[in-house]
């Protein structure tokens, strides 16, 4: 029997996604970069590079490392700020028909925006918004204030219990929590003796990190209400399952994209697979459905 | 600029030496579209570890849509490309970057250090077919010991062109460094290509911006994905401005760059 | 030149190891596992499986699951208890010239008690100590005065900010702490729809592990004056220089037993031929010498 | 019980199917001492991805010191398995565990199921060496489909002893479960010895508790070390206390085991 019709669609808050999987914040670029290796209008959502107000040159190199089954970056949020970003890189989604989520605030042809409280990279800030319930809160409710697009915050993993600030984050209105951003790591050459990274130390992303982002969604999905969107070394439509079982109502695909660029349409296909397979019409019938049994 | 990405047949691995092999794949589009310069990002592995694409300069095309690969162990990544046999597939990424700049009329030389021959080569190939009557074209490479070099001169020498080899340990040609052996070609060329470790690119590049003699230069750095999506592959721009090596290079002009004192 | 007359030794409070090499617990048996696979005279100090006072059975099974350069356990503390640990387990230690370090109170052979405020997989207890600064201090002081051993104190690294826990237990007497514990994960079979462990999350180990482990080893040994052990992820002596460039005066190997059982050995020897090309006599010169320019 | 770890040159690895294959490694210590039942653990890979050994009974042992592996391709460590070439190496740890107990006298009935095939036949080996006069023995194989089981019937049909092979596809032998096969044969032994899925182990343990054969099985359950260090290995004894398979087993007596209802 082959399931007809098989239904994709999944919502963050008023937005309807036409599937679940998205691309996660500065693993995609600015979108374009990928054009020749994969048909972006397939993409459930794609989510673009950090934006600050002004632009940001990043921190020195070395940037990246790789290590066990991932890789340390400490990019620093480098981007062309929102000026460029609006005047360069905007029009350029005209002709893509994926949903645009950024960082920056407000813009017709922007479709949500995840505010990022959890980068390892960047000193002062981000940070401790991440750890602190209060500020997560705080920093929610100040970007709700000035915007009508979904907001979805993206958690740190960085912390003694994420269900805590997943919790604050909720009261204070978002639509939507994303998780995880990087565990902070570290390397060292040991020929030079120096740490790997300039900035010494960075974000720990890829397979490896995979068991610990599940095992946060798991937590989070079931301690609030709001759509919960998983990230973490999600690289094959198996693992993109594993957070939708576990409770996540959509995915993004970040370090798979530098050595799999074809990863977010190969996920979506065998999502389609498996909800054949498992005889399901819809991919929200599977959201949540982790059998526990004790 | 198209890149493409070709799940490529090894048609053959051979080892030049104890450590260094040339990789013959199947990749028909980017065999016909690559350019002396650009790159290729290869998926050494299956697994999640080593987990990011390794990336490699093409040293030749075949016309049977074919790219070849000049490549020294120096990590897990290049060990495990070592092993490929004919038939095994690999996974690859091209071509990427913006290669150098052709100059066909002129008199140039081309200087290519350890792995750093090949994009040489290419270029040398190309520079070789566009070749004017009147420009002279000059080849300096350099290596570790003669064993890496003497397997590679053949091809070279099928070029109207003047070879000169250094190597560390003197085992053949010049005792020394390739950029000794620059001093003497400088003056009468416009236009330096160079590619090697970095110390002997900077010294070229030094050389090069005294006597106002253009030159083209190809970086290295670490590359998470080749394709201006990570961010991670940054250098100094001479303006104090980061510049992305896979994106906007891997050849820059030399007075583009801000070589570390 | 060959430097001469290595030293190799490192001191832990008052417990002198012949080398800063140990098996971190769990994952080394009682021991006698690898007599046939390695020379245990050979290692700094053998950490045995945690020991309660009363025997434990464990979790029920599927207890350990391979993910991407790692693999998570819920074993559970299985342990055949003190007494019987006495009786047939101690006894084997007498004929093997390694310290000796475990989790119960004193015994004459015993040199030395690592307390695991850590463990992810224990219900009760165990994880709050180890998140909670002031209960992982009183735990720390309500050891150290029922014995003269020296003792290290094992920390979570789930947690947000380990100095603090780290700096807690210092205070509480500690004469050393030793990190990484496990980072807590999930896994989930797809076609069973079931969490792969039967405990539902399980700990995360090995080398997909080390950078975040040798960030928070470099974090805590800026902050504490105790000595400070390396664990997470460490399978090659390049790793294990990472770590003692990073602070560790000593480490521990734990997964890395499991797939290649005389990774102990070989580390030995490797620190041995670092030291040698670095043109360093004393394993103490290179602790903490990583180069940090800014 | 000495377990010996070593590097251990591939002599041979060949498909008898699409997905089953037969590697022959040089291990002269494990061949030397290895006993039916017994398995190794081979580390699949260099890298750190996949990290963990995997367990594989020793399918046959030769005189000059080579292992035999019987295995399927079920995930990527059995891929990389199958990739292997003659010439390359792999690290083994064995042998391990306890390994069937050998009773040379009165009649026996050996089952083995996809690849629990393997430690039947080296089972089989051994016991039709000892074999007394009186002894019948029997051997019941069963498999997905013929492809799967013909291929090993030559070596089994060596041996002094009936063969019934039943196949899930009918396509050899009876269409079924060698279970059925089983029933037959089970009032004329004394003893059983079985290796395959659980769910036929389980199947034929109940049937032999009921009649009173003794019946040893050999199990399977995730291992992290096969040396009885990480206490992965857990399952339930008949008695409610956890036992470890790689170090009281694999081999249990079907009546020390908690079969689930
Ligand atoms: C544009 C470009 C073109 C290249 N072309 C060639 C080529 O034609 N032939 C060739 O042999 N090599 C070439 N390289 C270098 C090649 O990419 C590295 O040797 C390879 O990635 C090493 O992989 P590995 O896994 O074997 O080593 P790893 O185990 O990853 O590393 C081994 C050692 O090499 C260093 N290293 C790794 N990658 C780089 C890098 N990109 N730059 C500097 N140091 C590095 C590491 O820090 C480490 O010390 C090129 C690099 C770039 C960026
Ligand atoms: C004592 C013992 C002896 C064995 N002998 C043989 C043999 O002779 N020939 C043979 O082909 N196989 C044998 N196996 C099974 C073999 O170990 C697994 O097939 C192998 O580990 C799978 O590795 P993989 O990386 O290919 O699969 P993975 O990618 O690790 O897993 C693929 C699928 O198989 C399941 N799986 C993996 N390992 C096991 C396991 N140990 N038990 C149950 N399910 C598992 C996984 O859950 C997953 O669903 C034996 C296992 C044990 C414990
Ligand atoms: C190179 C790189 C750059 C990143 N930049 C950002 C960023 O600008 N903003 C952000 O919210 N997350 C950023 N991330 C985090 C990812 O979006 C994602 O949360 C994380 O990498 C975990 O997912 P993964 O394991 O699939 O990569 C970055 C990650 C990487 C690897
Ligand atoms: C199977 C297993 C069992 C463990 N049991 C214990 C234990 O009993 N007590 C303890 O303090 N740590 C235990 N650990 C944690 C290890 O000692 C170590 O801290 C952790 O695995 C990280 O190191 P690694 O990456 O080198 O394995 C266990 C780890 C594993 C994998
Ligand atoms: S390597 Fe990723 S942007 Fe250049
Ligand atoms: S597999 Fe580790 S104890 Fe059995």
């Amino acid at each position: 029997m082959i399931v007809k019709d098989l239904d994709l669609n999944v919502k963050i808050g008023s937005l309807l996604l036409k599937n679940p999987v998205m691309t996660a914040s500065g693993t995609f670029g600015y979108g374009e970069e990928f054009e020749n290796l994969i048909d972006l209008n397939r993409i459930g959502a794609i989510i673009v590079k950090g934006i600050s107000y002004e632009p940001r040159p990043g921190n020195p190199p070395p940037r990246v490392v790789e290590t066990s089954s991932g890789m340390l970056n400490a990019i620093g949020l480098e981007n062309v700020g929102v000026e460029r970003f609006i005047s360069e890189k905007l029009p350029y989604f005209d002709h893509v028909d994926s949903r645009l989520i950024v960082n920056i605030l407000g813009d017709s042809r922007v479709d949500g925006i995840e505010v990022n409280i959890s980068c390892p990279n960047v000193k002062k800030g981000g940070v401790a918004f991440g750890t602190i319930p209060a500020m997560a809160a705080a920093v929610t409710r100040a970007v709700k204030a000035e915007t009508d697009q979904p907001v979805i915050v993206k958690l740190s993993p960085n912390v003694t219990d994420i269900t805590e600030i997943a919790c604050a984050v909720e009261d204070g209105g978002a639509d939507s929590v994303s998780l995880i951003n990087t565990l902070i790591g570290m390397a060292i050459d040991i020929k030079s003796k120096q740490p790997k990274l300039a900035n010494i130390i960075g974000g720990l992303s890829g397979p490896a990190i995979k068991p610990v982002a599940l095992r946060m969604v798991h937590q989070v999905s079931q301690r609030v209400k709001i759509p919960v969107i998983g990230i973490g070394g999600i690289a094959t439509y198996e693992d993109a399952v594993e957070f939708l079982l576990a409770g996540a109502s959509a995915i993004q695909v970040g370090t798979a994209n530098f050595y799999q660029p074809k990863a977010v349409e190969y996920i979506i296909d065998g999502i389609s697979r498996y909800l054949q397979e498992e005889k399901v019409q819809a991919v929200n019938d599977i959201i949540g459905k982790v059998q526990i049994n004790r | 600029m198209t890149e493409f990405q070709e799940n490529s047949k090894v048609i053959d691995c051979r080892s030049l030496t104890r450590d260094v092999y040339i990789l013959t794949l199947s990749s028909p589009q980017i065999a016909q579209t690559a350019l002396p310069g650009q790159f290729v990002m290869i998926r050494v592995s299956d697994m999640d570890d080593p987990l990011l694409r390794r990336p490699f300069s093409i040293y030749d095309v075949s016309t049977s849509g074919e790219i070849l690969i000049l490549f020294k162990i120096v990590g897990r990544g290049t060990r495990l490309l070592s092993t490929l046999d004919p038939g095994d597939s690999v996974n690859v990424i091209g071509p990427l970057g913006n290669g150098y700049t052709l100059h066909p009329s002129g008199n140039a030389c081309l200087v290519g250090g350890g792995m750093g021959i090949a994009p040489i080569y290419f270029l040398a190939k190309k520079m070789n077919m566009a070749k004017r009557e009147k420009s002279n074209f000059h080849v300096i490479l350099g290596a570790r010991s003669g064993d890496e070099l003497v397997p590679l001169l053949d091809a070279f020498n099928k070029f109207d062109m003047q070879i000169d080899c250094a190597t560390d340990d003197g085992s053949f040609g010049h005792h020394g460094f390739v950029t000794q052996l620059l001093d003497p070609v400088l003056p009468n060329v416009s236009q330096v290509y160079v590619c090697g470790p970095t110390a002997m690119m900077q010294i070229v590049a030094e050389k090069c911006l005294e006597q106002n003699v253009c030159c083209e230069t190809s970086l290295e750095t670490h590359m998470a994905c080749g394709l201006g999506a990570c961010l991670g592959c940054t250098v100094s721009g001479a303006d104090g401005q980061y510049v992305h090596v896979c994106k906007h290079g891997p050849v820059f002009k030399a007075d583009e760059i801000k070589w570390e004192k």
